[in-house]
């Protein structure tokens, strides 16, 4: 048995990683995690409603008949029945979406902007700076969020536009401390030292190297905190602050069908479950969102 | 097999991580004889922490799994031990220290507390006779003011300190075993070379088998009676520690003796391995360490290699099988480093 | 962490909840409520949406204070619960001696709560009361015109005014109730305003802040002694939770049901329903103070025709409300018979065209408050659905009812916004009020109506003044001031075997009440 | 400890001293409320003449100044309605709100700690997955539609509960609950992500190596190094708590402050409005220096210099 040994010396086998794009890797992640999919499915289907609701509505949701006034579900043609002024329940909760996407969306960008920057240059440029910012955070914490919203709400005036400030008046401050806390721990990363060390622009430092580690936090804490923003806003409008009717909203909607609790049970409970729905579809997205890119950032 | 503390025979485990499952410990062989200390070496990743866990029966029990073989304690084997039994081991006949003195004690809770826990669980005595017993432990392992210490709180400790603290708290009752993860590593030279001393005298007063596990050679050298040398969840060399450093059979042990800086005369670079440890779901047939080995040929590919010995120096490489041995000889090959 | 820590968090839960029945918000005999085991009932309980502002007389204007301390304090002179004339209680005649004075005499031998007796002073004191700006009464403006009350004798008083003021017997019914100015002396406003000494048929008991107020029976009230002994008001804001407090007995009787539930409650077959014609009437004010196409008479009369106000009776309100056509209620005293504007979409259009607007180019803002008259915001969303009949498109702004008023007395609102009034019983309070430049709260100016409604007011002969209510009815129902809508009806949920006639003043009377 | 204690009074100071400030302006911006209170036939000159009698006319920033100056020594004004002392008149609401709250947490507590430790200590069993899906669901629920749900059964159906307002226990029955499940949900996510991260550290692992049986590694070790991220997060989070209680107030016509904010702030009964923020903000402080020394004294680190 003549064993010849060749002169051959061999390199590990590359193991290529194929270079995936991310939206594939984004799918694959999703499709392994349920609730991740149950999550994104809701949200895709709240952006759906709100942008075609008003075509695939079967009624007018504004239409007022009073001979059909507070039809119980499943009756002529009304799936979840009429309200108090005999308009389908259906259409008005596909329009409310519109406006708690809308809601949720603008604010998480008005919050999440002012937020970061704050966050950025308090995080990042310390000082007296960081001090002032950080009191009026405080300032803003010592008072219950809800609360400095509907006290916010109930000064500049109810509508779609004031709640929307309010809650952005409300909601930054989240933003400015998450983010300060990342940028904090950031600038104490080996790299960061490393690139002031060779000499990089303290500003090319914050928009090459801490800016783009901050994309993870803010999608994750925005994610989060549309589904909160969604609740307030129906909060606040169920005590008559939010936005008013007619325009068909799910808050409101809760607050004139709170009166017929007794003799029509579904003015209150269709628009409750869709609150619920679209809060607990951002929030598994959310949630999933967090797991995946980031473990150890635990969800304010 | 009377005098063998520890047996470890064909050891197999698997790790569940969701749907894909690993084996960082396809087949390992090993014993501790009594009295002894066994040196486990190999680059981090290798399975030596594993293997070590599983002897303490500390893998977690939801995603780990021990597939075959069987570790025998005195000759019984405890590799499927139910917790309760388990316990009745655990810091009594067989106790372990590990790498991170700074986070492996309970900061919200008292040396005393801590040290009084492998007492409380496994021997009967009064509060104050424990109390006693620690001190007296605390101070064999060669703390000052021990009186104190036993009051106080982790924090208050320094790196070196809480190490001997840790090392009382696997002594407490008096152990037949004593493995030892990486204790040095986190600590700085001087204590290092203290805490080395402090485990050598220890084992011979308290007549313990210890079982060392590191990834520093000198380490090896200087403590352990009997060496083994992992890779990629594989026993590749086992010898005894004179016999491994003269004649290294395995070029995986030749490679880390020779990336080993002497001290006698500078070297312009040292050597160092190239390629990295395979993954253990990447690993195939073959021998384990055919990919960085500069010998390997072909069979070294095909087939893995069985353990050839050559008295009590076993290793497993091609290059120990007789028939390639002499097809060796007449080519007299030595390494070059390249 | 030892196991009792554990049981420690337990028992703090336990303390607390225990400690919630003798606690500060619970009262150690939670059940005021309808005892109704007991054979002869003599509690009652009635339900509210809103705490009493205070309990002192003669200072908060709101309807929820003012019904609840009636049954503390007398008035001096009342209306009748039917017919709304008014009805001597404290003073037993009244007579203006001239234009600028008037003379009481007041009843004899009728006892404070403490034992003190009613007489002259006391209505002094009552008057100087309001009059005097440390108390900062609201009533303060109504009563500016009153220049000092003089006590003839212990039970004669005379009151002069600086000029003349014909509705000064209108003032004294709806404003005034008589304190006991001795106990008020003693223990100051602070402490009267929260436990109150009055005449009345019932006596304070206690007062817990936004949950209850409890009262009982003076035993020996000079009218009789009252049937009810036990009296508790209960403040419970959402209708819901009203509502489910009177179907589980915890309540008697609440007032304002929504329309929409008036079915639910005569279907329990332990209550009834009781209705009534308010004074208090709702309108769409068409606001000639916003320089919008409103300001055209014809345009206005365009949209008296549009406005389907029986449809808006039957559909949105199921019935419950009195049509009106002009401005006054029919209860109201100065009321005469108006010939209103009937509803014709075609005579709307050719209306519009003749001033000039294409129906379909027409937008309108319409403000509505919400929740504040009876089923406001679907009022006015049905109305915009009626002018969008005809073409007209109409954007509806609901506002909150703060922010509502303020807009109005602002001039801030624009073409048209639903207001109610009342209750009122005479024609001054509303004309003057509500068609006036620069009453805060008009929609309208004209200046002859202007001239003329100044013009009537001074007028002392009862005779000329009805003649000239009279004329101003008519021409604001020409002039299309408003769409007038429809007097409220008051809507009472009643326990089955509670006699009680509602009233057309609103009030609420437990000496008038009884089980049977 | 002393001069912790006196830096953390000054914040605190501080703090609400901004809440009010802001919230003063704030306010003001929004008009005032003097014609609310009139009678509707009331003349625009009585109006003015009532604005003036209340100041509402003089400069904003005098206004603010004899604000402060009073609230300092604890006078808020008169209630614009009830012409009762503001201060006096929420302080009065306070108890009804601490009871609410603090049996609302204490039974929230009680819930969700052992249901986070279970959950955490079995992780991704059955129980731990219906947990995680019991506390993600409860944190999309909105309070105040889980409190009509609550009257509409207990209440309207079975007639049970009464619907509202306060008396004996029954009455605090549902508020209790709907305030307690607003917060179990996040509590629970809080014990469970903490007791995760305490079971991974190495000196679990020592604790386990010594022979400590399960279920007093859990009960008396991981669960104690868990108390204290408890404690910070749950005091972070009273202010949703307090937030959450002003809503259930609303919806049960809780007497207590939430409820007299929310009615003064529709009626714009300013005082009450200014005295009820400082009061809530007083609280929300307290409860933060609370927690502070809490963590300060359970966590040796910091106790023991």
């Amino acid at each position: 048995m003549t064993v010849n040994i060749p002169k051959v010396t061999h390199t590990t086998q590359a193991i290529k990683v194929k270079k995936q794009s991310a939206v594939v890797t984004f799918f694959s992640n999703l499709l392994r995690s349920w609730t991740g999919m149950v999550g994104f499915l809701i949200m895709i289907l709240l952006l759906f409603i709100s942008i075609f609701g008003q075509w695939i509505v079967p009624y007018d949701p504004l239409l007022a008949d009073f001979s059909k006034k507070l039809l119980p579900p499943m009756t002529d043609g009304h799936l979840l029945g009429t309200d108090q002024l005999g308009r389908d329940i259906f259409s008005r909760i596909i329009l409310g979406a519109r406006v708690s996407v809308i809601i949720g969306l603008t604010t998480v960008l008005i919050a999440g902007t002012f937020g970061t920057i704050v966050g950025i240059i308090s995080g990042y440029f310390r000082g007296w700076v960081d001090v002032i910012l950080m009191r009026i955070v405080d300032v803003q914490l010592s008072f219950p969020f809800i609360l400095l919203v509907l006290v916010i709400n109930a000064i500049i005036g109810s509508g779609l536009r004031n709640i929307i400030i309010s809650l952005a008046i409300g909601g930054w401050v989240i933003f400015a401390r998450v983010i300060r806390s990342e940028v904090l721990a950031l600038r104490e990363k080996e790299f960061i030292t490393a690139c002031v060390a060779t000499g990089v622009s303290r500003t090319g430092i914050l928009f090459k190297h801490i800016l783009p580690n901050l994309f993870t936090p803010i999608i994750i804490l925005s994610s989060l905190q549309i589904g909160t923003y969604i609740i307030a806003e129906a909060s606040v409008s169920f005590l008559g602050f939010g936005v008013q009717p007619p325009e068909p909203a799910w808050g409101n909607m809760l607050n004139e069908g709170k009166d017929y609790i007794f003799s029509s049970w579904w003015l209150i409970t269709f628009p409750g479950i869709a609150i619920m729905i679209t809060a607990l579809g951002v929030n598994l997205f959310g949630d999933w969102l967090r797991d995946t890119l980031d473990p150890e950032l635990k969800g304010e | 097999m009377s005098d063998k503390v520890l047996q470890v025979n064909d050891l197999r485990i698997r790790f569940r991580n969701g749907k894909e499952t690993s084996q960082p410990i396809r087949g390992v062989n090993f014993h501790v004889k009594k009295g002894e200390t066994l040196g486990i070496v190999g680059e981090s990743g290798c399975g030596k922490s594993v293997t070590s866990l599983s002897v303490m029966g500390l893998l977690p029990i939801k995603t780990s799994e021990i597939v075959s073989g069987e570790i025998l304690f005195n000759n019984r084997d405890i590799s499927r031990l139910k917790e309760k039994e388990y316990r009745k081991l655990r810091g009594n006949e067989i106790s372990m220290i590990f790498q991170e003195p700074m986070t492996s004690l309970n900061p919200v809770f008292t040396i005393g507390e801590q040290l009084s826990e492998p007492l409380r669980q496994h021997k009967k005595m009064s509060k104050s006779e424990i109390r006693n017993n620690i001190i007296a432990v605390l101070k064999q392992v060669g703390l000052p003011r021990a009186e104190q210490i036993i009051d106080e709180y982790p924090h208050q400790l320094s790196g070196g300190m809480r190490q001997r603290v840790m090392i009382s708290l696997a002594l407490l009752c008096h152990p037949k075993l004593m493995i030892a993860d990486e204790p040095t590593t986190a600590l700085d030279v001087t204590i290092q070379a203290q805490i080395l001393e402090l485990l050598k005298e220890i084992k011979v007063k308290n007549e313990m088998s210890l079982m060392l596990i590191t990834h520093d050679l000198s380490v090896v050298a200087e403590m352990c009676d009997r060496v083994v040398v992992m890779y990629a969840g594989e026993v590749v060399e086992e010898a005894e520690v004179n016999e491994l450093f003269d004649r290294p059979l395995h070029p995986y042990t030749q490679g880390l003796m020779k990336s080993l800086p002497s001290n006698n005369e500078r070297k312009s670079k040292l050597f160092s391995i190239d390629g990295q440890v395979p993954k253990p779901s990447e690993i195939g047939e073959g021998c384990v360490f055919a990919n960085r080995c500069p010998f390997a040929f072909e069979k070294c590919f095909a087939e893995t290699p069985p353990a050839f010995n050559r008295g009590k120096h076993i290793s497993k490489c091609w290059l120990q099988d007789p028939a390639v041995k002499e097809v060796m000889q007449n080519e007299e090959r030595s390494i070059v480093n390249s | 962490m030892r196991k009792n820590s554990l049981v420690l968090l337990v028992l703090s839960l336990l303390l607390i909840l225990s400690g919630c029945t003798e606690g500060t918000a619970g009262t150690s005999n939670s059940d005021g409520d309808g005892d109704s085991s007991t054979s002869t009932k003599d509690s009652l309980v009635i339900a509210f949406e809103a705490d009493a502002g205070t309990l002192i007389a003669n200072s908060d204007v709101n309807y929820v204070t003012d019904t609840q301390i009636r049954n503390i304090y007398d008035p001096l002179i009342d209306r009748d619960g039917q017919s709304g004339e008014f009805v001597p209680v404290l003073a037993e005649e009244w007579k203006n001696v001239d234009e600028l004075t008037w003379h009481l005499t007041l009843k004899e031998g009728v006892k404070f709560h403490n034992g003190a007796d009613f007489d002259a002073n006391s209505v002094k004191y009552s008057i100087d009361y309001i009059l005097d700006d440390a108390n900062q009464s609201f009533y303060k403006s109504r009563w500016v015109d009153v220049e000092e009350v003089k006590v003839v004798s212990p039970f004669e008083v005379e009151i002069k005014t600086s000029k003349p003021f014909p509705s000064l017997i209108q003032r004294i019914t709806e404003d005034l109730l008589i304190m006991e100015p001795g106990y008020v002396e003693e223990v100051g406003t602070d402490e009267a305003a929260k436990k109150p000494i009055g005449t009345g048929a019932y006596k304070f008991v206690e007062w817990s802040r936004d949950n209850y107020l409890k009262l009982e029976a003076n035993e020996d009230y000079w009218k009789g002694t009252p049937e009810i002994k036990k009296l508790e008001f209960r403040y419970i804001p959402e209708f819901s939770s009203r509502l489910s407090a009177f179907l589980s007995n915890e309540v008697d009787m609440f007032k304002n049901i929504p329309v929409d539930s008036v079915e639910k409650i005569e279907s329990d077959d332990d209550s009834k329903v009781e209705k009534v014609p308010s004074a208090r009437i709702n309108y769409l004010a068409l606001n000639t103070f916003y320089d919008g196409p409103l300001k055209d008479e014809k345009v206005r009369q365009a949209l008296n025709h549009a406005v389907d106000v029986d449809e808006l009776i039957e559909a949105v309100l199921n019935g419950n409300g009195t049509k009106m056509t002009g401005p006054l209620a029919v209860i109201n005293t100065g009321y005469i018979e108006t010939e209103g504007y009937e509803f014709d979409p075609e005579k709307a259009k050719s209306l519009l065209k003749e001033a000039g607007y294409e129906p379909e180019s027409l937008t309108l803002t319409l403000d509505t408050p919400n929740g504040r008259y009876p089923m406001d915001t679907q009022v006015a969303q049905a109305i915009a659905a009626q002018l969008q009949r005809i073409g007209v498109k109409v954007n509806v702004q609901v506002n909150e009812w703060g922010a509502h008023l303020e807009k109005i007395r602002n001039r801030e609102m624009k073409d048209m916004f639903i207001l109610g009034w009342g209750p009122a019983f005479d024609p001054q309070s509303t004309i003057e009020n509500l068609f006036t430049e620069v009453a805060p709260y008009s929609g309208f100016y004209d200046e002859d109506i202007e001239a003329k409604i100044y013009e009537t007011n001074a007028l002392f002969d009862e005779e000329k003044r009805f003649n000239g209510y009279a004329e101003l009815q008519n021409a604001l129902v020409e002039k299309a001031a408003w769409v007038p809508l429809w007097q409220q009806a008051d809507l009472y949920a009643v326990r089955k075997d509670l006699n009680f006639k509602p009233r057309v003043d609103e009030k609420i009377q437990a000496f008038e009440m009884s089980w049977n | 400890m002393l001069d912790f204690v006196i830096k953390r009074l000054i914040q605190v100071g501080v703090v609400v001293l901004l809440a009010l400030t802001v919230v003063f302006f704030l306010i003001r911006l929004s008009g005032d409320p003097t014609a609310l209170f009139l009678p509707p036939d009331a003349p625009r000159e009585q109006i003015e003449e009532y604005r003036e009698k209340l100041g509402f006319n003089r400069p904003i920033y005098v206004q603010y100044g004899d604000f402060m100056v009073n609230a300092v020594q604890g006078d808020f004004g008169q209630s614009l309605r009830s012409r009762e002392d503001a201060l006096p008149l929420v302080l009065d609401r306070l108890p009804a709100t601490f009871q609410l709250a603090i049996s609302a947490l204490v039974l929230s507590l009680l819930i969700s700690i052992p249901l986070g430790v279970l959950s955490a200590f079995r992780r991704n069993s059955i129980f731990d997955r219906i947990a995680v899906a019991f506390t993600v669901l409860g944190q999309a629920v909105p309070s105040f539609w889980l409190g009509l749900l609550l009257i509409y059964f207990f209440a309207a159906q079975l007639n049970m509960l009464p619907s509202g307002g306060a008396g004996s226990i029954t009455h605090l029955l549902l508020p209790m609950v709907t305030l307690a499940a607003y917060s179990v949900a996040r509590f629970t996510r809080f014990t469970r992500s903490t007791m995760l991260d305490v079971l991974r550290k190495d000196y679990i692992r020592t604790a386990k190596a010594s022979g400590v049986p399960t279920i007093r590694l859990i009960g008396r070790y991981a669960l104690k190094n868990s108390l204290i991220p408890i404690i910070t997060l749950v005091a972070l989070d009273l202010g949703t708590l307090l937030g959450g209680a002003v809503i259930t107030e609303v919806v049960f016509a809780w007497p207590g402050i939430g409820r007299l904010l929310m009615q003064s702030l529709m009626n714009r009964d300013f005082p009450i409005v200014l005295a009820g923020v400082f009061i809530i903000a007083l609280i929300y402080a307290v409860i933060n220096f609370i927690a502070d020394v809490l963590y300060a004294y359970v966590n040796p680190q910091i106790r023991v210099k």
